[in-house]
């Protein structure tokens, strides 16, 4: 049974310095409150694990909260590069950023492997590119019915996932729909796992669409509307599009980007409960 | 190059479509001659039919107007994988003389990059597995290249046969488009040649913005300029995603 | 894009003989009226493959149609066992039916796979059973990363998939909900797949839990209503329970049953349209 | 029988349920001591909550009540593979001395069975995944053998030790349970032990109706008989169940 929690006391036992962790949402529903809560909480060490590494992890980078990024995709999506990112990888600033480096496809199926209790998975991917050069989580497989030479990646293993979604009921079950993404695969890959919610509702009537995560599955439900801003929470909110493009501004600079933690995780002004 | 790209793509072809010119080309290409083409975005919408540009991948027009919205490991694996999308985009920050794309790092050293890219995306496996692929690049001594820094996505390899030797099951790249013009393998080389110019394009510009000596194919075609419907049609698709912002 | 054809049209251009052919559905929308045609327009040498061979395969087996069954669980659900498919193991009536059995698990797999265009899937099963001793389909394989040995299946490669959904647009795009059991992957198996459906409507509304196969996925679409008799189509129909508890009576003897074949299939009363 | 099946389960376990008496005992056991147990079938509902007993695992009510409909494959990759499921329940037509099961076929020669049955089901992988399992079983000398026939799901192999050497996470069957009384594994062989007897049955009963030379714990309990609550909830199911047919 999941527990409902605030915010900040479900961060801070799912999160731990040191842990692989997973917040997912793929351009849609991603959990920036909680994010920036593990900011504020000053975790350390993290292995970020993400498909769409995007300005939550940027920001989250940037905070020196990771050594090291399991990805397969790291942009501002639809307005360019992610600085912190970038200065991380390049300059060690403010830590050095270890990478691990995949393809779409190679990280839905490691969830995928990671959410059946496999070892590993197995796909047609990644043949002939330099990727499997940079990293031994690739590498080949042979079928034992035909022969064939396949791709195998390993599971991922999450100590933590983080997901956000519209809503919960009182039991903790955890409804989502739009475009639903890994997130089902990030909470069953984790062993702990954390869903911040726009609103808990006293039932989940049925949607189109929609896929629900049995409160059996999930440890922590914390209530955090807006939680998605300034991403997309279907049906509540759509993007803020200025805030994309702004991020290219203050992530492009050490000094803005500092204000903006002081002022906006740390220091934030009465009432601002995003961002 | 939006309006080449959305030519190239045949009504009734399902057609798997990142942000940025490749949607934009898709949609337009909805809007005038092929209105029955089927847009699968990697997010999991199988048929998005959206009346505005979608401003990520993540939009929720996308969902709203799919036929069916499904997980993200379904898109790699029920529908990339098994090659039943018919044509992939891709963009490049360099493109080699085989057609092969870097979107990782630029340099020679991957661990101390000049510049770090965004990465592999859905790319590898678009290369890989559609029927055939179209990339979509401005064309520059930068982009161009001999060869490229970091093999992203396959193109041709080291040249014919390369793609069959490595399985590789879909067509590969048969139609780069840049803002210049068009350039397509050699059929028996599979070598990038400059088959198409577009309007104004001279073929002395193209090879001083491109990276290795380029070779021109025999038949080498003018584009037609863009008519006054398509470009009504792109203007109007602009409009509708600004109304939205 | 689909074509919408009659039954007997569709099933002519799908079902051919030798084929190797799973009429899906998990107790749920399974294709009772296509798999009569089958048997109508006289199909032989078929494999049949399927998760839950029940009625519908006991009539297909007891009238010639099957030389091979691919399965892993095979009776009258909630009423007994399935005498014409005995009838045919233990006593090559009216052929010979040869045996290819897996676990449920399994079989999922297999139709993951095929769907997938891999040529294996991997699972935990099997393991310390005498299901691997009766065939060559069930083999070990080590993870290239951590040494442990799992189970490998091979994909099942279909030449024609058959199921039964709710509805159709008139672009041939099929709708179906409630349980869906492995119907989306055994069309994805299938090198032709036909669609009967209880109605076409002008548009396919959204609805809670439903999935849908795009148009270009299928290759043929009928109209069958009450296609799924006696078996449920949420929303339709519910299960027929007196039809399935007579049939352990029909199937028991083989007269009866070719009386029933004669009565009921070859020559059905004007107006029956189901069974 | 279904009285003590239901009695096996706790509040708050997920439970793996058939059709048959395992579904008659997961229900009753929520409506007694168990409202919050949940349920999973294998036709992909998960939380179903059904209010009369389903007549097959497709039946529109366990869609209609559960917390979430998933596909089959999903339901025995995501859910029962990685050790999700705490209670699995597993009928048998052969039961051995280790409670390995047998559902396949009974006879010496698998192609030319004395008898053909159902086959394998979810059952092989019920037996290696869930954290433990339930068998429900009649018993007679025909179903109680020394060796089963064929091997369809594992209980305990040829004794201790045998599930982890073959690599089997769950906790295999914990508990037989039969008209006569329970059997469990002894801690130290793993070998069926009668460990209950219900009432009015004496153990010289248990000891004919079994096909092996049959161990009896030292502390033989006697099961509690139904409890006049547990027959009304019991009956009342049924009815239900009937005025829906």
């Amino acid at each position: 049974m999941a527990r409902i929690a605030s915010l900040a006391q479900a961060v801070s036992e799912v999160v731990h310095d040191g842990d692989t962790v997973a917040f997912e949402g793929f351009t849609h529903l991603i959990p920036f409150a909680a994010g920036h809560e593990v900011i504020r909480q000053r975790r350390r060490g993290l292995t970020l694990v993400r498909m769409t590494p995007d300005l939550i992890y940027d920001q989250l980078i940037g905070a020196g909260c990771a050594t090291r990024l399991v990805f397969s995709w790291g942009g501002n999506p639809g307005v360019g590069s992610l600085h912190r990112f970038r200065d991380a990888v390049s300059n060690d600033w403010p830590v050095h950023l270890e990478l691990e480096e995949h393809s779409h496809a190679g990280m839905a199926n490691r969830y995928v492997a990671g959410a059946s209790g496999l070892p590993f998975a197995v796909m047609r991917g990644y043949v002939g590119t330099d990727l499997p050069g940079q990293t031994s989580n690739i590498a080949p497989i042979t079928c034992p019915f035909t022969g064939e030479v396949l791709t195998a990646v390993p599971a991922l293993k999450l100590d933590a996932a983080v997901i956000h979604a519209q809503r919960a009921d009182r039991q903790g079950n955890v409804q989502l729909w739009g475009i639903t993404g890994v997130q089902k695969e990030a909470v069953l890959c984790a062993s702990r796992s954390l869903v911040t919610v726009e609103e808990i509702v006293d039932e989940l009537d049925p949607r189109p669409g929609a896929i629900v995560l049995p409160t059996w599955a999930v440890d922590y439900v914390a209530v955090a509307p807006g939680g998605a801003h300034p991403s997309y929470a279907q049906g509540y909110s759509v993007r803020d599009n200025d805030y994309y493009r702004a991020w290219d501004e203050i992530g492009r600079d050490r000094e803005e980007f500092n204000r903006w933690l002081d002022n906006h995780i740390f220091n934030p002004a009465p009432g601002e409960v995003r961002a | 190059m939006t309006v080449a790209a959305a030519r190239a793509l045949r009504d009734g072809d399902v057609c798997f479509v990142g942000i940025g010119l490749p949607s934009t080309a898709a949609n337009l290409a909805r809007r005038t001659h092929a209105p029955g083409l089927v847009l699968v975005y990697e997010s999991g919408t199988l048929g998005a039919k959206p009346d505005r540009l979608p401003l990520s991948i993540g939009d929720g027009i996308l969902a709203d107007t799919a036929d069916a919205v499904i997980s993200v490991p379904e898109v790699f694996n029920y529908w990339l994988q098994p090659g039943r999308i018919d044509i992939g985009f891709l963009g490049a920050a360099q493109i080699d003389r085989y057609a092969n794309v870097n979107t990782t790092v630029i340099g020679d050293d991957y661990r101390r990059p000049k510049v770090r890219l965004p990465g592999a995306g859905g790319a590898p496996e678009i290369a890989a597995n559609c029927r055939e692929v179209i990339v979509v690049v401005r064309q520059s001594t930068r982009a161009f290249v001999e060869r490229v820094d970091f093999v992203t996505s396959v193109g041709f390899g080291r040249g014919k046969g390369d793609r069959e030797r490595l399985g590789l099951r879909g067509g590969g790249p048969r139609t780069v488009i840049t803002d210049l013009g068009v350039l397509q393998p050699d059929p028996e080389t599979c070598e990038l040649v400059v088959t198409a110019l577009h309007p104004g394009v001279g073929i002395d510009e193209v090879r001083a913005r491109t990276g290795w000596p380029v070779r021109v194919a025999e038949s080498l075609r003018q584009t037609d300029p863009p008519t006054p419907s398509e470009l009504a049609a792109l203007r109007r698709l602009r409009q509708q995603t600004e109304q939205q912002e």
